[in-house]
């Protein structure tokens, strides 16, 4: 469909919120936890953290939670029983506030949870969700989304996608999909016709920091380099990185047993630990640290884009951020794009 | 898939009384796992456990939990039962269905329910048990004895003479103990000193028993059959080989004034000494405390007067390692000292006396050469006064049991009183006369009949002195507590036999038990009299209870008789349930990361640090390593590892997990 | 509280408690049923962490018990136990769990009647403190609700 | 800091050491690990206010230890860590060398361990006066509002286990959550996954905790878990007069005294 | 610094110069004596032979109203009271039913935590420490230090001193500057509820205890009882006659002794009221 572009005031952004808890939808939006910003279900519009240039972790629990219960089951003497996902559980929910390198990341991880098999419950959660993408018009040294071929515009993702038009407050909104119409049609009074609108001039400026092509080129060649442990002998083995990522859909299946009853658990998982590949009989195939970083890397820019067309990465930066070593992912892929294999 | 059985145990009625027990076999029947349940009414009878062998055999059973009694009680009867019918014997639980549960609760739905809940925590728990096979450890063939008085002795020679190896150790300078103070033994009134001293020649001379004296243990460490003892052999400043123990030193020695502990204090010593005249080893030593020499730094004269030059001022002690097998403590015992009764004046009073010193006066080796004479003015007591009970049976001064031997001594004291002083009157106030034994009763009574003691049932409420008289009250309550005073010459109080000092001490080096009074503690107060908790370690006389000289030598043979039975094998099986520290295959290895934590937890010293290598040797770390044979199996440093890296057998992780599951969940 | 029967596991070592346990019971004195005993060599092989998983499973009270000072069979592992404990109940206290629920004792093989009495005591104590409902709670909630963001 | 820079640089030229561990200027103004293996590596250390990680959580790394003999830029903490890493046989004078740097930012030179424990002995570990503050608050809050504020504080966790791996002690080849016959902490993220996890977290660093903060430091979401350690730190002094990492001698929590306090035990 | 003070019965009576000579050290060691409002008797000696509970509720009522009066701290220097308080407290403590009963009875609160002192242990709380900077008389005498029955027994409740031979008074002597003799009777009983019933008894009783006093060289006794005090000194008639001659050792308080050594006057400390002449 042909994107359908608006005004909305200021003022008017609040009532917007409001109309949609009016119609019982759960809402998601940054809010500030500690010292921290994060994904929250909120009521509140003065709760909302607006100007943070991202929150410390992205938006994939939506769909992908960090603990998703797959099944209860009891045992009895008439055999098994199990209780599986019921979507019905699921609120409709709308997530408020994402920033396009988030919404980048719901259709890698889309690719991954429907490569081969379709993650019905990772689908079910995504079909709830509303997603109204905010621009980002600030950035920071650690954002690199226009090196994976993403932009702070970025519309991929979102069923709304608002930019806040300079200091004025006001907003653009392209309305993106069928689930933007539907937020559309509910408060329509809000919105008015937009004009043109260079919307690219109230974006944030995030310079091109490496070149992607080269450096697949690079990572093909690049998988014995000695270089490896030099990028990550500070690499403590947590898993921030994996888990604040908009893009890592690794996973881990626990179950909890009490008795003839019990439950399973997908739980995220990381390959930063040493644990995650760690075989029964005490082989490791990925030993050290830096197999762990390599494999970090080689995923999202050699493996994914060969196997599923699409990077695991929107350079958001987030790892980077997070990260208690001071890892930069950009730094590594800077050096091995400038690296002469 | 495990296929256990359960086995429900009416105990006759003890537990079908108020438990449902067929009900708990159905619901035991429907458990995971559980192929066979049955309830039976005496599983401990022969066939009863028929009905497990035969179960085990038909049914391929891989584990049986019997529900019963306590384990404490019948655990060994099933285990072999088990063993028998080709099952591991580790692979039977008990459910303690009676001592738990139907003889602490009312019949009803809730006994039934916990008797049922119990034996599913016991059906979760075997499914992670594992066969486990006895542990064999060598046994070393020599017994260490400590403590030199008779049984010691005895305990000593009874076992050299089954042909094994013995160390005797004694504090003293010799061996003899309490025994060798005494002048005549009751009942039968013979010489203390001359069934006695031939004991301890023959300990001397035996070829299997190696006696160091003024010695003490330093440490003990390790376990049955094979403990590793330090013992301290304090210096005696003498050289033993050379010292032929002419006595020229002692009688040129200037220190003169020195009170013999052998003679309670009432005769003097010098420095160096023989502590008495028939002493094992009759040589000399010197009491560093009291020699001029090493008091002002000047004297030496027993150097310049010995003929062999064996005198060794600079002599130090020694620390002798000796590998055990088993031990026998026979430490004895002592009396309550002076200010424990101020009301009696002893300690205050030269002529209020204890019956230990007594026994000194009325001994020919003693200070009056066997006279009854007052320490004080050395006059012949014409009227004195034995107090029985002086601090035992008296809660007030804290020991309220009976000291046992003091009814036959204050008899057998009275007897020779009067038999040396046939002018004197003496009088015992006494609670009650306790003279269970062999001619013990008629022992009493010939001191009343015959010797004319008089014997007074009452105690004394204060001793005091008046114009050298000491003057006694108290009462008299078989003429209805009627007052009663006596101008007595001398007072001698049968004092209460207590616990030496140091003997918790020792215990604790030891890693034996003891009683509030700090006597050591038996095993089992009836069927374990010489046993204590510690296996390999026996009890000998006084030092568990106060004894009388031929209850100690009975306990001292019966210990002797155990470290033989001991000794009689080569190989002692022990109970697998240890410790062990994982191992894994490389290149893991184990996952202990050595911090050795463990190490300092470990009451046994029964950890230590292994060091890992590959194929060509090289060290790849160190992790910790049990000891199979240290290891008691507590298991604190089980709930201590973080990496849960060890491991006990028969209380794994798994195993004490499951039964918390079990009882919460439905299985 | 009055109809709530409280579960209560006993977690004691096998040579004092224990055996103390046995002599209540060859002395025929008669005690709440709500205490199950769980056998250990010694205090010092108790876990923490079996506290812990004691209340998820659903327990109201826990009963932990062992040699007095002393008298352990291993002549230490009771002084480690207490010295864990004392460290278990301030961390268990300043998280909010309820340390009225864990009643630490010293009972000897020959104190038969004293463990009457203390798992009596635990008994009542524990029906007037009602079920421990917070700490299950946690360990019960569907995912959705609790877990995820934030 | 150009003592450092310079005694680093000697250190490398003379291989005394393979490597040494100090802070380097990393992205968005904070400071970063370097690890020098060239003398030229050296010029770019750096140590100010901002070097607050715990160097220490490096040197039981398999890939650091593999270079060879380590040093170390150590502040007070570091030091601390170090010794009590030593006294559980993690690191050694063999493998390490600390380089000191007192709370005055003064260059220390220690010829081995004992140096360094003396030096840690002169300063007591003491709470901050703002986290103190803190778990008086707690501790007079009643045992149900300290659950509520336990367990609010620590349902974001995602157990990323940034905590365990930013701290020095945590050093475990395996660690407890990972024992999973049987799994005592459960794996989930949940509430009680996250509490357990937490709570075993604590109980294993008391006795051993230094109080570096690294842990919280780590944390992605600012989660107040180092009060627990704190908490246990004046514990431990409340009932065993206080806790300083030693070479040898006795563990807090391996040992006991026959009169630790029992007026909680019946 | 302030004390509470419980006289009791005899302090108020036959033994006001007990009484005097505490008020008079106390004074002169700076302790400020309060005594106890609308005290009431202690009920010794009768009382618990009567009705257990009238014999706790008794010295609970007085306890109460001292902690009610914000007395933390009293001193009892009459033996026999401060045996019936103590074993109050002690009681009350071990039964929490019986308090409740005796509370009610008294319809008083009462917390147990008001500290009850003899003579013995006030003087060396509050004075021993001081008094030997503040001799200027020393009591130079040979003396007999008389416990009596009730200041030290029952050990187990009182937890006062040796049971049996009993030494801090004696101390206390020898830093007044007196001479204790060693002597048998310390605690013997003198005959104290007989005194009015069966004088004779106390003539033979508290004759024996005054022979082995003198006897021993003693030139003066020194008591710490009302009780002690009016058998030894008040039947002195009755005792030489049962001795059959006439002794007159002199019986002092332990305070009339301190107050001498500390140069207090003969009146204040109420020696003149003696049967027995004290002459100094």
């Amino acid at each position: 469909m042909n994107i359908d572009k608006h005004i909305i005031r200021k003022d008017s952004l609040e009532k917007l919120f409001d109309i949609l808890r009016q119609n019982s939808k759960t809402i998601y939006a940054p809010v500030s936890r500690n010292s921290k910003v994060i994904f929250r279900k909120t009521d509140n519009f003065a709760e909302i953290a607006a100007g943070c240039i991202q929150t410390d972790i992205s938006s994939k629990e939506i769909a992908f939670p960090r603990t998703e219960r797959l099944l209860d089951y009891s045992r009895s003497a008439d055999g098994i029983s199990v209780k599986g996902f019921d979507s019905g559980d699921i609120p409709e929910i709308v997530l408020w506030g994402v920033r396009p390198c988030d919404t980048v990341g719901i259709g890698e991880l889309s690719a991954i949870f429907n490569w081969d098999y379709k993650d019905g419950i990772y689908n079910n959660r995504l079909s709830k969700v509303t997603v109204l993408g905010f621009s980002c018009s600030k950035a920071d040294e650690y954002c690199f989304c226009t090196s994976v071929g993403g932009n702070p515009g970025n519309t991929a993702g979102s069923d709304i996608l608002f930019t806040r038009l300079g200091d004025n407050g006001d907003f653009l909104a392209e309305v993106l999909t069928e689930k933007g119409i539907a937020v559309f049609a509910l408060a329509t009074g809000f919105f008015e016709k937009a004009g043109e609108i260079k919307k690219e001039e109230f974006l944030a400026e995030v310079p091109v920091r490496f070149n992607l092509e080269v450096l697949s080129n690079n990572l093909e060649k690049f998988f014995e380099s000695g270089q490896w442990v030099d990028l990550s002998l500070k690499c403590l083995g947590c898993g921030v990185c994996a888990y604040v990522c908009p893009a890592c859909a690794c996973f881990d299946i626990q179950d909890e047993a009490h008795g003839r009853k019990g439950s399973r658990f997908r739980c995220w998982d990381s390959c930063a630990f040493s644990l995650f590949t760690l075989h029964t009989s005490g082989h490791n195939p990925r030993d050290v640290q830096s197999q762990r970083w390599r494999q970090r890397i080689m995923h999202k820019f050699s493996y994914m884009p060969d196997r599923l067309s699409v990077y695991g990465c929107t350079g958001c930066g987030r790892c980077s951020r997070a990260c208690p070593a001071d890892m930069n992912i950009l730094e590594s892929l800077i050096s091995i794009q400038e690296a002469n294999v | 898939m495990s296929k256990i059985g359960v086995f429900v145990c009416h105990c006759g009625e003890n537990i079908s009384s108020t438990v449902d027990c067929a009900k708990v076999a159905e619901a035991a029947g429907k458990y995971d796992g559980v192929t066979f349940s049955v309830a039976y009414k005496y599983m401990c009878s022969d066939p009863g456990q028929t009905i497990i062998k035969n179960a085990i055999a038909e049914k391929g059973l891989t584990g049986v939990v019997v529900a019963s009694c306590s384990p404490r009680m019948h655990e060994p009867t099933f285990r072999k039962a088990c063993a028998e019918a080709g099952l591991n014997p580790y692979m039977c639980e008990m459910a303690n269905l009676r001592e738990h549960c139907s003889w602490v609760h009312e019949k009803g739905e809730e006994t039934t329910q916990k008797a049922i809940d119990l034996v599913r925590v016991l059906v979760e728990k075997i499914k992670y048990n594992h066969s486990l096979n006895p542990i064999k450890v060598p046994v070393t063939k020599t017994a260490l004895v400590i403590g030199g008085g008779i049984a010691g002795i005895q305990a000593s020679l009874d076992i050299a003479n089954t042909g094994h190896k013995v160390i005797l150790i004694e504090k003293d300078p010799s061996i003899g103990g309490h025994m060798s103070q005494l002048s005549e033994t009751f009942p039968t009134l013979d010489c203390s000193q001359c069934i006695l001293t031939p004991r301890m020649v023959e300990v001397a001379q035996h070829p299997n028993i190696t006696l160091y004296t003024y010695a003490g243990l330093e440490s003990l460490e390790g376990f049955i059959g094979n403990f590793k003892a330090k013992i301290r052999k304090k210096s005696k400043s003498i050289d033993e080989k050379i010292c032929t123990g002419c006595g020229l030193c002692i009688t040129k020695c200037p220190n003169k004034k020195i009170p013999s502990e052998f003679n309670e204090g009432l005769g003097n010593r010098t420095a160096i000494y023989v502590p008495f005249p028939q002493a094992v080893p009759n040589k000399p030593v010197i009491d560093r405390i009291h020699c001029t020499y090493y008091t002002k730094g000047k004297c030496r004269i027993c150097e310049k007067v010995c003929p062999t030059q064996a005198i060794r001022f600079d002599q130090e002690d020694q620390i002798v390692e000796a590998e055990i097998g088993a031990i026998v403590i026979a430490t004895g015992f002592t009396v309550k000292q002076p200010d424990f009764f101020p009301e009696y004046g002893y300690g205050k009073y030269p002529d209020v006396i204890t019956g230990l010193q007594f026994e000194r006066l009325a001994s020919a080796s003693g200070p009056t050469l066997g006279e009854i004479r007052r320490p004080s003015d050395g006059k012949i007591p014409q009227k004195i006064v034995f107090v029985a009970c002086a601090g035992s049976r008296d809660q007030a001064k804290g020991i309220p049991y009976c000291s046992k031997i003091c009814c036959m001594y204050i008899a057998k004291h009275a007897m020779l009183y009067q038999h040396k002083v046939h002018s004197g009157k003496s009088y015992v106030f006494y609670m009650d006369i306790r003279a269970g034994g062999k001619m013990y009763e008629e022992f009493v009574r010939r001191a009343i009949e015959d010797d004319g003691v008089n014997y007074i049932r009452g105690r004394i409420s204060r001793i005091y002195e008046k114009n050298g008289k000491l003057i006694v009250n108290g009462a008299d309550t078989l003429l209805n507590a009627m007052p009663v005073e006596i101008e007595a010459d001398m007072v001698v109080l049968a004092t209460a036999g207590v616990a030496n000092e140091g003997a918790e001490e020792l215990a604790q080096k030891l890693h034996v038990s003891y009683d509030p009074y700090h006597f050591f503690a038996e095993a089992h107060p009836k069927l374990k009299p010489v046993e204590t908790n510690t296996a390999g370690i026996f009890l000998a006389g006084a030092c568990q209870a106060p004894r009388d000289i031929p209850e100690s030598v009975a306990m001292a043979s019966g210990a002797s008789a155990k470290v033989a039975g001991l000794f009689s094998q080569d190989e002692l099986t022990r109970e697998p349930l240890i410790a062990v520290v994982n191992r894994q295959p490389a290149p893991v290895y184990s996952s202990c990361v050595g911090c050795f934590l463990c190490i300092s937890a470990c009451p046994y010293q029964a950890i230590e640090k292994e060091e890992l290598r590959n194929r060509n040797g090289d060290l790849i770390r160190s992790v910790a390593k049990v000891n199979p044979g240290l290891c008691q199996g507590c298991g604190t440093c089980v709930a201590f590892c973080r990496t849960k890296s060890i491991d006990i057998q028969g209380y794994t992780h798994e195993q004490v997990y499951s039964e918390v599951m079990a009882l919460f969940n439905e299985f | 509280m009055a109809d709530f029967e409280p579960k209560i596991v006993a977690f004691v070592c096998n040579w004092c408690t224990y055996a103390g346990a046995d002599l209540t019971g060859t002395s025929r004195i008669k005690y709440a049923s709500n205490v199950r005993i769980i056998r250990f060599p010694c205090t010092g092989r108790i876990d923490y962490m079996l506290l812990l998983k004691a209340f998820d499973e659903g327990a109201d009270g826990i009963m932990v018990s062992g040699c007095h000072p002393n008298d352990c069979h291993y002549t230490s592992g009771n002084f480690h136990a207490r010295r864990r404990w004392i460290m278990f109940r301030s961390l268990c206290d300043f998280m909010g769990i309820d340390i009225r629920r864990i009643i630490f004792s010293w009972v000897s093989a020959a104190e038969g009647a004293r463990w009457a009495d203390i798992v009596n005591t635990t008994v009542a104590s524990i029906r007037e403190l009602g079920p421990y409902d917070e700490y299950r709670k946690i360990a019960a909630k569907p995912i959705m609700e609790v877990e995820n963001h934030g | 800091m150009d003592d450092l820079r310079k005694r680093a640089k000697e250190l490398l030229e003379t291989s005394a050491v393979k490597v040494v561990i100090g802070y380097e200027d990393g992205s968005g103004g904070k400071t970063r690990t370097l690890f020098a293996e060239k003398p030229e590596d050296a010029a770019r250390l750096i140590f100010d206010s901002r070097c607050v990680m715990n160097l220490a959580a490096y040197v039981t790394k398999r890939e650091i230890k593999e270079k060879g003999r380590m040093a170390i830029a150590a502040t007070l903490p570091v030091m601390r860590s170090i010794i009590q890493l030593a006294s559980e046989f993690q690191v050694s004078n063999d493998n390490l060398l600390v380089l000191g740097i007192t709370p005055e930012s003064k260059l220390l030179e220690f010829t081995d361990l004992s140096e360094v424990e003396k030096f840690v002995h002169q300063y007591q570990i003491e709470i901050e006066a703002r986290n103190k503050e803190m778990l008086e608050k707690l501790e007079k809050m009643t045992p149900a509002g300290r659950w509520k504020f336990w367990t609010d504080e620590l349902s974001p966790c995602i157990k990323c286990y940034a905590c365990r791996a930013a701290c020095p002690m945590c050093y475990c080849s395996r660690c407890t959550v990972d024992f999973n016959q049987p799994q005592w902490i459960p794996v989930p993220s949940h509430q009680l996954g996250n509490l357990e996890w937490h709570f075993m977290r604590a109980v294993h660093l008391t006795g051993r905790c230094i109080d570096c903060n690294a842990c919280f430091n780590a944390c992605p979401l600012a989660i107040p878990l180092n009060l627990l350690t704190k908490k246990m730190i004046e514990d431990v002094k409340a009932n065993f007069g206080g806790y300083q990492p030693t070479l040898t001698g006795e563990h807090l929590m391996s040992t006991y005294k026959p009169d630790d306090k029992e007026n909680f035990i019946q | 610094m302030t004390l509470g003070f419980y006289p009791g019965c005899s302090l108020k009576g036959s033994s006001r110069e007990y009484a005097e000579s505490v008020v008079a050290v106390a004074k002169a060691f700076d302790i400020e004596i309060k005594e106890i409002n609308d005290w009431n008797c202690c009920g010794a000696t009768a009382a618990h032979n009567l009705n257990r509970e009238l014999s706790l509720a008794l010295p609970a009522r007085i306890l109460s109203l001292a902690e009610k009066q914000g007395l933390n701290e009293i001193v009892v220097p009459c033996a026999a009271c401060y045996s019936r308080l103590t074993v109050t407290k002690f009681e009350l403590a071990k039964d929490p039913e019986l308090r409740k009963k005796i509370v009610a009875a008294n319809g008083l609160e009462y917390s147990g935590t008001a500290e009850v002192l003899n003579i013995i242990q006030m003087l060396n709380k509050y004075v021993t420490t001081k008094l030997e900077g503040r001799v200027v008389k020393p009591f130079d005498h040979k003396v007999a230090c008389y416990y009596g029955c009730l200041l030290v027994r029952p050990h187990a409740i009182l937890k006062f001193d040796r049971e049996e031979d009993p030494q801090l008074m004696d101390e206390l002597m020898l830093k007044a500057g007196a001479t204790p003799v060693d002597w048998a009777f310390k605690t013997e009983c003198c005959g104290a509820g007989l005194s009015v019933s069966r004088t004779s008894s106390v003539g033979r009783l508290s004759g024996k205890i005054i022979r082995d006093a003198v006897d021993r060289g003693a030139e003066a006794m020194i008591v710490a009882c009302p009780m002690c005090h009016s058998n030894l000194d008040m039947r002195r008639g009755a005792i030489n006659s049962f001795l059959g001659e006439k002794i007159s050792i002199p019986v002092l308080y332990v305070t009339q002794v301190i107050g001498l050594a500390v140069g207090l006057n003969f009146k204040t400390l109420g020696l003149q009221r003696h049967f027995v002449n004290v002459t100094v």
